[in-house]
């Protein structure tokens, strides 16, 4: 029963996870708190299942809803991300807000608001052993996740292209002086923070059967907070984070009751945030120099 | 000649909008239906309209505007019970009676002569479920419930309606589980109840809750009969269970198939719809409930002899009310509607998913 | 031969006009240099020349290309580099880091790291701290870096707006000395600088900007004996009034 | 006054003074994102104390108030080791904990919510929404003002200079939270029910974008933005089902043309600026 | 007569290295005094530990005979020390009048001063000392301006000009003439010798040898953390061991 649990926290914190490293890529490298990032995991698993519903194979249909969100999220970029810059951090946070409901409200005219049945793509392929029941497609989602996770952290950390990214990230002026093409390099972090969001959508969509045009709000407050346990800008703090939030959200309901998971969950971020401010693997910031 | 204003808060955009768009349908074809056989007592019905977007602030702005501004009548409306419970203070001040739709929490009219409620208790619906259950001998010898905890209706359904009855009827409880409205991943739970193996299961969730446990409940290879109340009573939830989900049983106060006015209703409804454009064109329980609700007041209106004229809106507002309050058996398109304290008291139809469809399985009439 | 060719160039920020019909010419080799005081337009012509700010007049060759209206990043591609007003360094990268930042447009990477062990050698407070982050530097050790980092870039014509600011009298003269030498190695340089009479002494042209306009410009020796230059910038007279 | 104007302007006070408490803080730099929370403490204490014990309505408001703003006091102090998007979240998990404990305290209706007999009709809430906003124009004439911008602007200086940056952040938090607790206790009160579910994330989130969309550069800001946020969807609401869309176009676009908001200082400076330079 | 400045055996590590290292010196009221040394030497860090930026790994400050050494960093300034910053450092949001205020809070820091709407007051008292002192020194035609967007001269100026408001006897200036031209330079030094003048104890830290020589009676001179010599300039610059880290051999300097 317990072990069923940790399974299962285990395969709800993989979805965080993805969230909260497109959350890690945008507010860690662009310093930007993206909340059109719900948005695009929502019109991952949603477009996907209006493409299927419109008779177009899974892989295709994944694929379409990929490529819409690059370009939702382009637009982001040019018209909530560009003409903010150098102001205070929060304020693009407005705009990008403005696009999580622009998105839902475009696909709520679309799809309707119902919570729709994502088609069975693997049915019934769980693997169990003992009592352990583990669905494949939540594995094959797992084993995904870190891999792409694992990737992104080796890129940034030691590569020219990661060194680029991160003078972006502190500070664009400079960047800029020091030769940078921003007006490539921004777009594609925009593009690359996306298409996690949405896969994460289209995993979730796949692994709960379920697609709506809210669908991104919850999850993509569990991603921030998610990314904020781990210690903002970490990657594998994300990773880390993601998987905190799942097991305590599941053990918690199977604990004691779903009316405490807010207090758990929500209890357990604040009081990370009181103990380590930073985060769990993140540095704390040390007195800045004059 | 004055027309005889009704007010109508819809719910049309914000969280209830897939329960609430169509509704506006059904009370337009009431409307017209009344208008056509020449009004009430000669004069017409105009129905005006805003949009709460399912917000109590925004129903109780609504509410206003009819009142002072509108010179409404009676109101049609609101939707929710969060709504319910900020404008029935406002409309007992305004003197102007509100008939709910669609909020079945209890014991929402207590304390207001103006507010009314075209819906059923839910400790009624469920007693009528577990009733039929009981008469058609399937197997009821253990119990458990599950239910959304932020959500006040599904929450007292699951802690004092589902126990309550379970005691009724003599099923011993193997115990509950909780999750919240917004939860997509109901494996703890469902891995809780395959540990107790209960017959049945009784449901205090909206139909999404419904949906998701079904649907974890086949992944993880539970068998039960998953019960409850009119909460669940989406004409589409077998299509949304998509495959999951057999044997659930509920409690509605409508049922297309029932005589030929609901299947003439369900006709135009669907043409109606479909003209319009909407995802749904299968009436559910509220599209019947706010249809009966224009005729209630049509008939209250009629009783208390209503001209519509301004200068005794006062009185009229409040002899409609005391008309709706003793009205008995009226013939409705749900069955007969008599009111108590306020609330409706009107048949159950009892409906089971069979093979991927809503069937009936018995027609009651609460105690 | 012009190497970099500044025509009638404007710039304003909103309203403000910041420099005006402001024309000045870099030739293959030379160090030419910018006086002025605060606020007369000597970092934003940098700027302006490098693409950082947008010009509203005139027009910027570089080795025979027109490059008025091209992003930062294709000047610095034809061999145009800045070392900026107030170092710019990135604090949370490491110094070694930053270094490796000014050659990102180069891909031989061998020679690259050649060329960082040269930096090390010539600063070696940089060395010592090449893995810390480079937020622990002191200002003057910022500003080695800075040039440090311009360096990498292997540039055809470096810009240095007040490089000598915050380094200590030693090695004022050991940067002179560096820009000498690399100069004498082929490379151009542009160079603005408070500390007049140095930047006239290594220079082969200057020209003084005041209020965003070219007032005086020609040979330094020249322009060094010119009275109105003596009261202004070489602290000859007093203050003029604001 | 219309029964729909009074609808509308009375939603119009409750974001009024909701946009208060999260500029306050966030004249500080501190993007508070759990303002619901301290609402519903106001809420329901002061509901509580009318309800339970028939307190006068003028006592037990402010008492709620007070009482939200001790919490944030209390609150303020271990939250504030926290800075930036970790704050943020922080008072985002906060809210969340304080909702849900309201959700759960069966004494003031769990999830069925709490009924308020008290009632506090329009004109009521306009006076009181009139005295927040005068009292905010007051303080922002004050070196307290200053000093939450110079902390946000650069708090290592300021400590430097003297400045209390600790005392000065938990001030504006707790402030912010009084105004907070103030309004929800009014909220209560004036729609005679209170539930946790109102006092959510997204009702955070919104007041945020109020002010962000208004500016925080200066104390109208948060006023523009909220009468802008309430008025607008109004005004949109012939457009049916695009109504939220169209909404959303228009943040963007604005924001976009505007990022700093709608009201600056440079707004300010241009329109006194003027006369001088026509008469020099 | 104590001291305006009394730092002994200060000692201080980063990660390791030693930035300060057992150091010791006093500088008397009304004596300007200078803090010179190469690049990297510590006087930066010297500023930063008198005004608690950091803690001491050992050692003692008094500042006008108050020990403050243990002292948080936002109570070191009503003890009478007030600093200006290397790379300035001004609040870039506010109006240069504005920055002005701020500096004032040492002196006006009651629960009163704080809560009263000063700008509603036409010609405050706070407001016009302020603005005189931006008279005083040429600025008063920026006092309402963002301070974002100001030149790099005027901005160097008005964080002296903060730093004095605070009222402070002792003012550690860092590199105050850095990014000034000569003539500039001599505005500075002016109003240096006002201060002065006024009886206000000036510690700086300068490369300009020809500005230290102006103004400064007594100079420190540090090389790695450590006080290589001590005396007025014209002594201490014929010290080789000064010459080989500090100055070098250009005459110029
Ligand atoms: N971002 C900006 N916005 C508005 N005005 C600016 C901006 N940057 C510079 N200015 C103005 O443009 C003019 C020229 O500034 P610039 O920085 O080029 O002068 P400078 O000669 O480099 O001065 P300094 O010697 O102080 O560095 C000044 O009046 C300055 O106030
Ligand atoms: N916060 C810090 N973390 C790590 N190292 C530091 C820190 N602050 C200073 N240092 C180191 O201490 C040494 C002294 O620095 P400091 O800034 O005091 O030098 P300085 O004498 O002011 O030099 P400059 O004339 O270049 O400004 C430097 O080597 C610097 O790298
Ligand atoms: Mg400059
Ligand atoms: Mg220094």
């Amino acid at each position: 029963m317990l072990a069923q649990q940790i399974v299962n926290g285990l395969m709800l914190g993989a979805i965080y996870m993805l969230v909260a490293v497109a959350f890690t890529l945008a507010i860690g490298v662009l310093n930007f708190l993206n909340f059109s990032l719900p948005g695009l995991f929502m019109v991952g698993g949603m477009l996907a299942f209006g493409l299927m519903k419109a008779g177009w194979p899974f892989l295709l249909a994944a694929a379409g809803a990929l490529a819409a969100a690059a370009f939702a999220s382009l637009l982001v970029e040019r018209f909530a991300y560009r003409p903010m810059q150098g102001g205070d951090p929060e304020v693009p946070l407005v705009s990008s807000l403005g696009f999580l409901v622009l998105l839902e409200n475009l696909m709520l005219i679309q799809y309707g608001s119902d919570q729709q049945a994502f088609p069975a793509l693997l049915p019934d392929l769980n693997l169990r052993l003992g009592g352990l029941v583990i669905g494949i497609a939540q594995l094959i989602s797992l084993a995904l996740s870190l891999g792409l996770v694992a990737f992104l952290s080796w890129y940034l950390s030691s590569t020219a292209a990661g060194r680029r990214i991160r003078t972006v990230a502190e500070n664009r002026e400079t960047a800029q002086l020091l030769g940078i093409d921003i007006s490539r390099l921004v777009p594609q972090l925009f593009v690359a923070s996306a298409l996690l969001a949405a896969l994460a959508g289209i995993l979730f969509a796949v692994n709960y059967q379920q697609v709506s045009p809210f669908m991104g709000e919850g999850v993509g407050f569990k991603g921030v907070a998610a990314m904020i346990v781990g210690g903002m800008g970490s990657i594998w703090g994300a990773v880390l984070g993601g998987l905190v939030i799942g097991l305590a959200e599941v053990l918690s309901i199977s604990l004691i009751g779903a009316d405490v998971v807010n207090i758990s969950v929500y209890g357990l971020l604040l009081l990370i945030l009181i103990v380590r401010p930073q985060g769990l693997v993140g540095r704390a910031a040390s007195r800045e120099k004059l | 000649e004055e027309d005889l204003v009704l007010g109508y808060m819809m719910a049309k955009s914000g969280p209830y909008v897939s329960l609430a768009n169509t509704n506006e349908v059904a009370v337009d074809l009431a409307v017209e239906e009344i208008n056509k056989k020449g009004g009430i007592n000669g004069r017409k019905i105009k129905v005006v309209k805003f949009d709460t977007a399912g917000d109590p602030k925004q129903a109780t702005t609504a509410l206003r505007t009819f009142a002072q501004d509108a010179g409404a009548l009676a109101i049609i409306g609101p939707f929710s019970s969060s709504e319910v419970r900020t404008t029935f203070p406002v409309g007992e001040r305004e003197g102007i009676a509100q008939m709910s739709m669609a909020s079945s929490a209890p014991g929402l009219t207590k304390g207001f002569t103006y507010g009314f409620r075209n819906t059923t208790d839910e400790g009624k619906v469920i007693d009528q479920v577990l009733a039929a259950v009981k008469d058609k001998k399937l197997p009821m010898a253990s119990g458990a419930a599950a239910y959304a905890t932020d959500d006040v209706v599904s929450k007292s359904i699951g802690t004092v309606v589902v126990p309550k009855m379970f005691e009724k009827y003599a099923i011993p409880s193997k115990g509950a589980v909780d999750f919240q409205l917004a939860a997509f991943d109901l494996s703890p739970q469902v891995a809780q109840l395959k540990q107790m193996a209960p017959d049945i299961v009784g449901l205090g969730s909206p139909p999404e809750g419904a949906v998701n446990i079904a649907k974890e409940l086949k992944r993880q290879g539970v068998s039960t009969r998953l019960i409850g109340g009119t909460t669940i009573a989406d004409p589409e939830l077998p299509r949304r269970m998509d495959g999951a989900g057999e044997t659930l049983t509920i409690g509605t106060t409508f049922f297309p198939e029932v005589n030929d006015r609901t299947k003439g209703f369900a006709a135009e409804f669907a043409k109606r719809t479909k003209a319009a454009g909407l995802a749904r064109t299968e009436p559910n329980q509220m599209d019947a409930s706010v249809y009966d609700i224009v005729y209630l007041y049509a008939a209250a209106m009629e009783k208390a002899g209503v001209t519509g004229d301004k200068a005794k809106l006062a009185a009229e507002r409040a002899a409609i009310r005391d008309q709706v309050a003793k009205l008995k058996d009226y013939p409705a398109l749900e069955g007969s509607i008599s009111f108590a304290d306020g609330d409706a008291v009107k048949p159950v139809y009892v409906l089971e998913v069979k093979g991927g469809k809503w069937t009936l399985l018995d027609t009651r009439m609460p105690n | 031969m012009a190497l970099l060719e500044v025509s009638s160039l404007s710039v304003s920020y909103g309203r403000v006009a910041a420099l005006a019909d402001v024309s000045l010419t870099v030739r293959e080799g030379e160090i030419v240099t910018v006086l002025g005081a605060n606020g007369a337009g000597k970092s934003t012509l940098l700027k302006a020349i490098l693409g950082a700010v947008p010009v509203k007049g005139g027009g910027i060759t570089f080795a025979d290309i027109d490059l008025t209206r091209a992003a930062p990043h294709k000047r610095m591609a034809q061999g145009l580099v800045l070392v900026p007003e107030g170092r710019r360094i990135l604090i949370s990268l490491t110094v070694e880091e930053n270094l490796l930042l000014g050659a990102h447009m180069r891909t031989d990477t061998g020679a690259v790291r050649g060329e960082m062990n040269a930096i090390y050698d010539r600063f070696s407070n940089l060395a010592e701290r090449r893995h810390m982050p480079a937020s622990c530097l002191s200002g003057g050790e910022q500003q080695m870096l800075a040039i440090g980092r311009a360096m990498m870039a292997r540039p055809r014509l470096m810009m240095l707006d007040e490089p000598s600011l915050g380094l200590s009298p030693l090695f004022v003269s050991k940067l002179f000395d560096l820009i000498r030498e690399l100069n004498a190695g082929g490379l151009s340089v542009l160079l603005v600088e408070q500390n007049t009479g140095k930047a006239l002494k290594v220079a082969h042209a200057a020209t003084v900007l005041e209020l965003g306009r070219v007032t005086m410009a020609g040979e330094p020796a020249a322009l060094a004996a010119d009275p109105r230059l003596q009261a202004a910038y070489l602290g000859g007279g007093s203050a003029p009034a604001h | 006054m219309s029964g729909y104007l009074t609808g509308v302007l009375v939603v119009l006070a409750f974001n009024v003074m909701a946009a208060y408490a999260v500029y306050l803080p966030l004249a500080a730099g501190q993007l508070n994102l759990g303002i619901a929370g301290f609402m519903a403490i106001g809420a329901y204490a002061s509901a509580f104390l009318t309800n339970e014990y028939a307190w006068p309505m003028w006592v037990a408001i402010p008492a709620g108030s007070g009482l939200a703003g001790l919490v944030g006091l209390a609150i303020g102090f271990p939250v504030l080791r926290t800075h930036g998007i970790y704050f943020a979240m922080a008072t985002f998990a906060l809210g969340q904990v304080i909702s849900a404990v309201f959700l759960n305290l069966e004494v003031v209706g769990g999830a069925a919510g709490y009924p308020v007999t008290d009632y506090a009709g329009p004109s009521v809430v306009f006076a009181a929404a009139a005295g927040v906003v005068l009292v905010m124009l007051l303080l922002s004439r004050t070196r307290f003002a200053l000093y939450l911008t110079a902390v946000k602007s650069d708090a290592t200086v300021a400590d430097l200079l003297g400045v209390s940056v600790r005392g000065m952040k938990v001030a504006a938090f707790a402030l912010g939270a009084m105004v907070a607790g103030f309004g929800g206790g009014l909220y209560a009160h004036h729609y005679s029910f209170v539930e946790a579910q109102h006092f959510n994330v997204l009702l955070s989130v919104f007041t945020v974008l109020y002010v962000l969309f208004g500016g925080t550069q200066t104390v109208w800001g948060p006023l523009v933005g909220a009468a802008f946020f309430t008025l607008v969807p109004e005004l949109l609401r012939a457009s049916d089902q695009w109504r939220y869309a169209l909404f959303a176009v228009f943040i963007i676009v604005f924001m976009a043309v505007r990022p700093q908001g709608l009201v600056t200082t440079s707004l300010f400076r241009l329109f006194r600026r003027r006369p001088a330079e026509v008469s020099s | 007569m104590s001291a305006a400045l009394a730092i002994s055996g200060l000692s201080k590590s980063f990660a390791g290295v030693r930035a300060i290292r057992d150091l010791s010196f006093r500088v008397p009221k009304g004596v300007t005094t200078a803090l010179i040394g190469p690049n990297g030497a510590g006087k930066t860090t010297v500023f930063n530990l008198v005004s608690g930026v950091y803690g001491v790994d050992a050692g003692r400050i008094e500042v006008n005979g108050v020990d403050v050494t243990a002292m948080p960093s936002r109570k070191r300034i009503t003890t009478g020390v007030a600093r200006s910053f290397q790379n300035i450092r001004l609040m870039p949001h506010l109006s240069v009048l504005e920055n002005l205020l701020v500096g004032q809070h040492v002196r006006a820091s009651s629960l009163k001063a704080l809560l009263t709407p000063y700008r509603l007051v036409p010609s405050h008292r706070w407001k016009r000392e302020a603005r005189d002192a931006l008279e005083e020194t040429g600025l008063g035609r920026w006092a309402d301006e963002t301070v974002s967007t100001l030149p790099y001269g005027v901005r160097k100026r008005i964080d002296l000009v903060r730093a004095t408001l605070a009222g402070a006897s002792l003012l550690m200036l860092d590199e105050p003439a850095a990014g000034l031209n000569p003539s500039e330079t001599n505005a500075l030094r002016d109003h240096l010798t006002a201060l002065m003048a006024k009886g206000i104890t000036l510690l700086v830290v300068e490369h300009d040898m020809h500005f230290v020589d102006s103004i400064c009676e007594n100079v420190v001179v540090l090389n790695f953390g450590e006080k290589i010599a001590e005396g007025p300039l014209s002594r201490v610059r014929q010290d080789p061991k000064v010459r080989e880290a500090y100055i070098g051999t250009d005459e110029e300097a």
